[in-house]
C-alpha cells in the first residue's frame, strides 16, 4: 500500500478508500484515444481489476493521441499492448482482456464481471448498446465524446439514474460517427481525465458525480456547460427488448471504417459497369444478378460486408447469403455514395 | 433577447458558439422552428436545454428575457 | 506527416499547423506527475524539440499519478526515463534533458533556447523563478498548480500579458509548499491536459490562451471558476533584479523534503543534549559551538543542507561555512519545528 | 447577500466552498476584515477576486447584493 500514499493522506482516501480502489472492477470499452488516457491512471491508482475489450489493432495514426503505444507495436492488438504497459505501471493489477468487439451477444456477460462500466468508444450505436446492457445488469456507465474541440462527460445509469436515453432520445440519430472528423490528443486526454474522476468519485463515493448532468468543455476557449436532465425513457430496456434489439438476425449495418477494422471481406454486389469504383483492402465483385450461382466461391464462416449502390440491393443480397448459412454478414447503409463520404484517411486506403 | 447556444456539429452550421435572438413571445418550439428555417438544422438530431435543463423540443415553454437555450447534438468521437 | 492525419485533418492545424508543431521548441520544468501527463501529448502531437529539466529520481510512491515511469524505473532519473519513453512513443522528437534542478544560475541559459516555458513543478519559489526568468527571456510562462482536489492553470507573460506577480503579488508568501498534500492522480492529470491544450494553442496561434484568466477546476464537483486580472506588476523585473533575487550569495532556504529528494548532506548545529532528534537520510551533526574547529572535516565541494532548533543558528553555521568557500550550502527555515510539521511521508525516511 | 467563494487550503479553513453574507455597506476590505475575524485567515496570502476580476485586498469599493468574492491562495502542487 505505501506506493499509494500520496492519495491514501488525502482524508478523501485514506486506507478504507485505496481498499475500495483496490476491490474495484473496472470495465473499459474502447483502447482508443479515451482508453489510453484513462487505463494508465486507473491502474497507478491502484484499481486492481480491470476489464479491457477492443478488437483493433494499432495503427500509426493512432499514435498522435493513443499514448499508450509505442512505434514498435503498430499492427499488434491494442489489448494485448495495453495490457503489457499497464503491468509495466503497476504489476498488481489484474488486467482481463477481451480482444473482440462489444456487441449484443457478448455484453450483459462481460459487464456482469464489472462494478463500473467506461464508454471509451467512438460510435453512437455502440453507446446506445452499451447504455442498456448497462440498464439490464444495474452498472452505472461514465459517458466520454469528443467532436473536434469539444467534449461530452456524463454518468449515467448512477444508482437507478438518468441514461444515455434520457439525454438523447432518438437512436436512429443519423449521426455521421463513420465519417473522419478530425481530433487533437490532448482533447481526448482531458476528457478522458474527466472520465476517470468521475469512476474514482464513485468508487470512493465521494464529491459530487456527474448523474443527470452532461458536461460540455470546449478546449478552445475553455468554456464549460452543464445540463441538467431527469430521467425520462420512453422505452422499456429489458431483456426482452434488448433480444430484439442487438441478437435477431435482423440485418446488421456497419460503416466502412468500422468494416475495414474489423477485417471484413468486401462484396461489392453492383453490375459490373457500375461506377464509381471502390478500393478497399479486401474486397471482391460479385453483381447481385448472379450472386446465387457464384455462392458456392465464398466462406461461409468468414466475415463480410456487402454493398451496393445506395443500400437497398445490398440487403437482398444479405438475405440471400443468410438462407445459404452465412452468419456474420454486415450491409453498408447507404451504399456506395455514404462509403465515399466516410472513408476514414486513417486508414489510409486510398 | 435570449442567448442561443450551439455545441459540436451545429456550431459548425451556424458558425458562432453563441448569439443573441429576440424571444419575445415565442416558445421552445417555435424558437427552434426559426433556427431551423435560419440554419437549417433541420436533418441533425439535437437535444435541447432551456437555461441549463433539457426540454422537450416540442416544448411550449414561452421565453423571456435572458433565457439561455442550447443545442446540444450528440457526439461520436473518442 | 501521415501518422498525423487526424490532426492535420482538423481546419485549425492543417499541414501548416502541423508545421508550427514541428517546429516549435518547449520547455518542460519538472518531470513530475504534471510532466508525466503533459510530455506524452506533447511528444505525440508531434512537437519535435521538447527539453525536461528536473534533477530527481523516480521513487515507488511517484508510480501512483506519474504514468510515464515503470516499477523497473524505480531509482533511476526522471529525465533519462521520460526521455526513454517519449522516443519510444515518438521518434521523430528531439529530447534535451537537463538533469539538475533549475536554479537563478541555469534558467536564463536554458529559457533562451526555447518557445515556451511548462511550471510542472510543485514549489512556489520556484514558479517565481520561473516567472522572472520568462519575463527576461520574454517566453509565454504555462502555469498548472494543485491542491487536494482542485487545480489553478493560466498562462502568463504572453504577448506582453499579466505575470504569476500580478495575480500573487507577495513572493514571500508563507506557503506550505513542502507540505505533504495527498494528491489523486486524475486530478494531477487533468490539470496537466489543460496546460497541454494551451500550449497546443498557443503554438497553432488558436482559441483564446488562458492570459490574464486563471482557471480554478474542483475535480469533486466540477466546478470551473474563471477570474481574470490585469498586468500590475509593482516591480521591475530586469536583470539586476534577477541577479540579486536568485543569483547573489544570500542564503537559500531549502524545505526538508526538497534536501531530501536533491540528495543534501545534513548538519544538525544543534548541541548533542537537544531534542527532538531528527532521523535524515545522510546527516551529521557538529554543533554550531565547535564547527569552527571541525569544519576540516567536511567537503566544500559537497551539498548541503542546515539545521538547528528554530533556523536562526544554522544561518550563522551557514555564513561561516560560506566563508569558507563552501559553495552549495542552504537553510532548513524555521529548523526542527518546521522539519516536524513537513517531513514528507513520500521519502518514507521514518 | 454576497456570495463568498473560497478555494484550496482556503476552503478547508472556512470548512465550505462558499457561503452567502449580508453585505450591505461594506467595502471589499471590510468584508476581508469580517472574514479574518471568522475564520482567522490572516496568515494566509490569498488573492481576492469580485466578480471574477481580480481586486486589490485593500480595496474600498463598495459590495452590492449578488456580488460574488472569492479567495483565492496560490497553489504548490504538482
Amino acid at each position: 500500500m505505501e506506493r499509494y500514499n500520496r492519495q491514501i493522506q488525502l482524508p478523501q482516501v485514506g486506507k478504507t478508500g485505496q481498499q475500495k480502489l483496490k476491490d474495484a472492477k473496472i470495465l473499459v470499452v474502447g483502447a482508443g484515444g479515451l482508453g489510453c488516457a484513462i487505463l494508465p491512471y486507473l491502474a497507478a491508482s491502484g484499481i486492481e481489476n480491470i476489464g479491457i475489450i477492443d478488437g483493433d489493432t494499432i495503427e500509426e495514426t493512432n499514435l498522435q493521441r493513443q499514448i499508450l503505444y509505442t512505434e514498435k507495436a503498430i499492427k499488434q492488438q491494442k489489448v494485448v499492448v495495453a495490457k503489457q504497459q499497464l503491468k509495466a505501471l503497476n504489476s498488481n493489477v489484474n488486467i482481463e482482456i477481451y480482444n473482440y468487439y462489444l456487441s449484443g451477444k457478448n455484453a450483459l456477460e462481460i459487464f456482469k464481471n464489472y462494478d463500473i462500466i467506461i464508454d471509451a468508444t467512438d460510435s453512437i450505436q455502440t453507446r446506445y448498446l452499451i447504455n442498456d446492457a448497462c440498464i439490464i445488469t444495474n452498472k452505472p456507465f461514465v459517458y466520454g465524446s469528443i467532436y473536434r474541440f469539444e467534449g461530452q462527460v456524463s454518468v449515467f445509469n448512477y444508482k437507478n439514474g438518468p441514461t444515455y436515453r434520457c439525454l438523447f432520445k432518438n437512436d436512429k440519430a443519423k449521426v455521421t460517427n463513420c465519417e473522419t472528423v478530425g481530433v487533437l490528443g490532448t482533447t481526448v486526454g482531458l476528457i478522458g481525465m474527466l472520465q476517470a474522476n468521475e469512476v474514482i468519485k464513485m468508487i470512493l463515493e465521494i464529491g459530487d458525480v456527474l448523474s443527470g448532468k452532461l458536461l460540455v468543455y470546449n478546449t478552445l476557449n475553455n468554456a464549460q456547460n452543464g445540463i441538467n436532465f431527469k430521467k425520462s425513457e420512453t422505452k422499456i430496456i429489458d431483456e426482452a427488448f434488448f433480444n430484439s434489439e442487438y441478437k435477431t438476425h435482423k440485418i446488421e449495418a456497419v460503416c466502412v471504417n468500422e468494416a475495414i477494422s474489423q477485417n471484413l471481406i468486401f462484396i461489392d454486389v453492383r453490375e459490373l459497369h457500375e461506377t464509381p469504383k471502390i478500393t478497399v483492402p479486401n474486397g471482391v465483385q460479385i453483381p447481385l444478378s448472379i450472386l446465387e450461382t457464384k455462392i458456392k466461391n465464398l466462406n461461409k464462416n468468414e466475415n463480410y460486408a456487402v454493398y451496393c449502390q445506395s443500400g437497398k440491393r445490398s440487403i437482398e443480397a444479405i438475405k440471400l447469403l443468410k438462407n445459404h448459412q452465412f452468419q456474420n454478414v454486415k450491409n453498408i447503409e447507404g451504399g456506395v455514395i455514404s462509403m465515399q463520404q466516410n472513408i476514414n484517411n486513417e486508414k489510409s486506403i486510398y | 433577447m435570449a442567448v442561443i447556444k450551439y455545441f459540436g456539429a451545429i456550431a459548425e452550421v451556424t458558425n458562432c458558439n453563441e448569439e443573441q435572438i429576440e424571444v419575445s413571445d415565442l416558445k421552445v418550439s417555435d424558437c427552434l422552428e426559426l433556427l431551423n428555417e435560419k440554419y437549417n438544422l433541420n436533418t441533425i438530431d439535437v437535444s435541447v436545454a432551456l437555461n441549463q435543463n433539457l426540454v422537450d423540443r416540442e416544448s411550449t415553454i414561452k421565453l423571456s428575457d435572458n433565457d439561455e437555450i442550447a443545442l446540444l447534438p450528440p457526439f461520436a468521437g473518442g
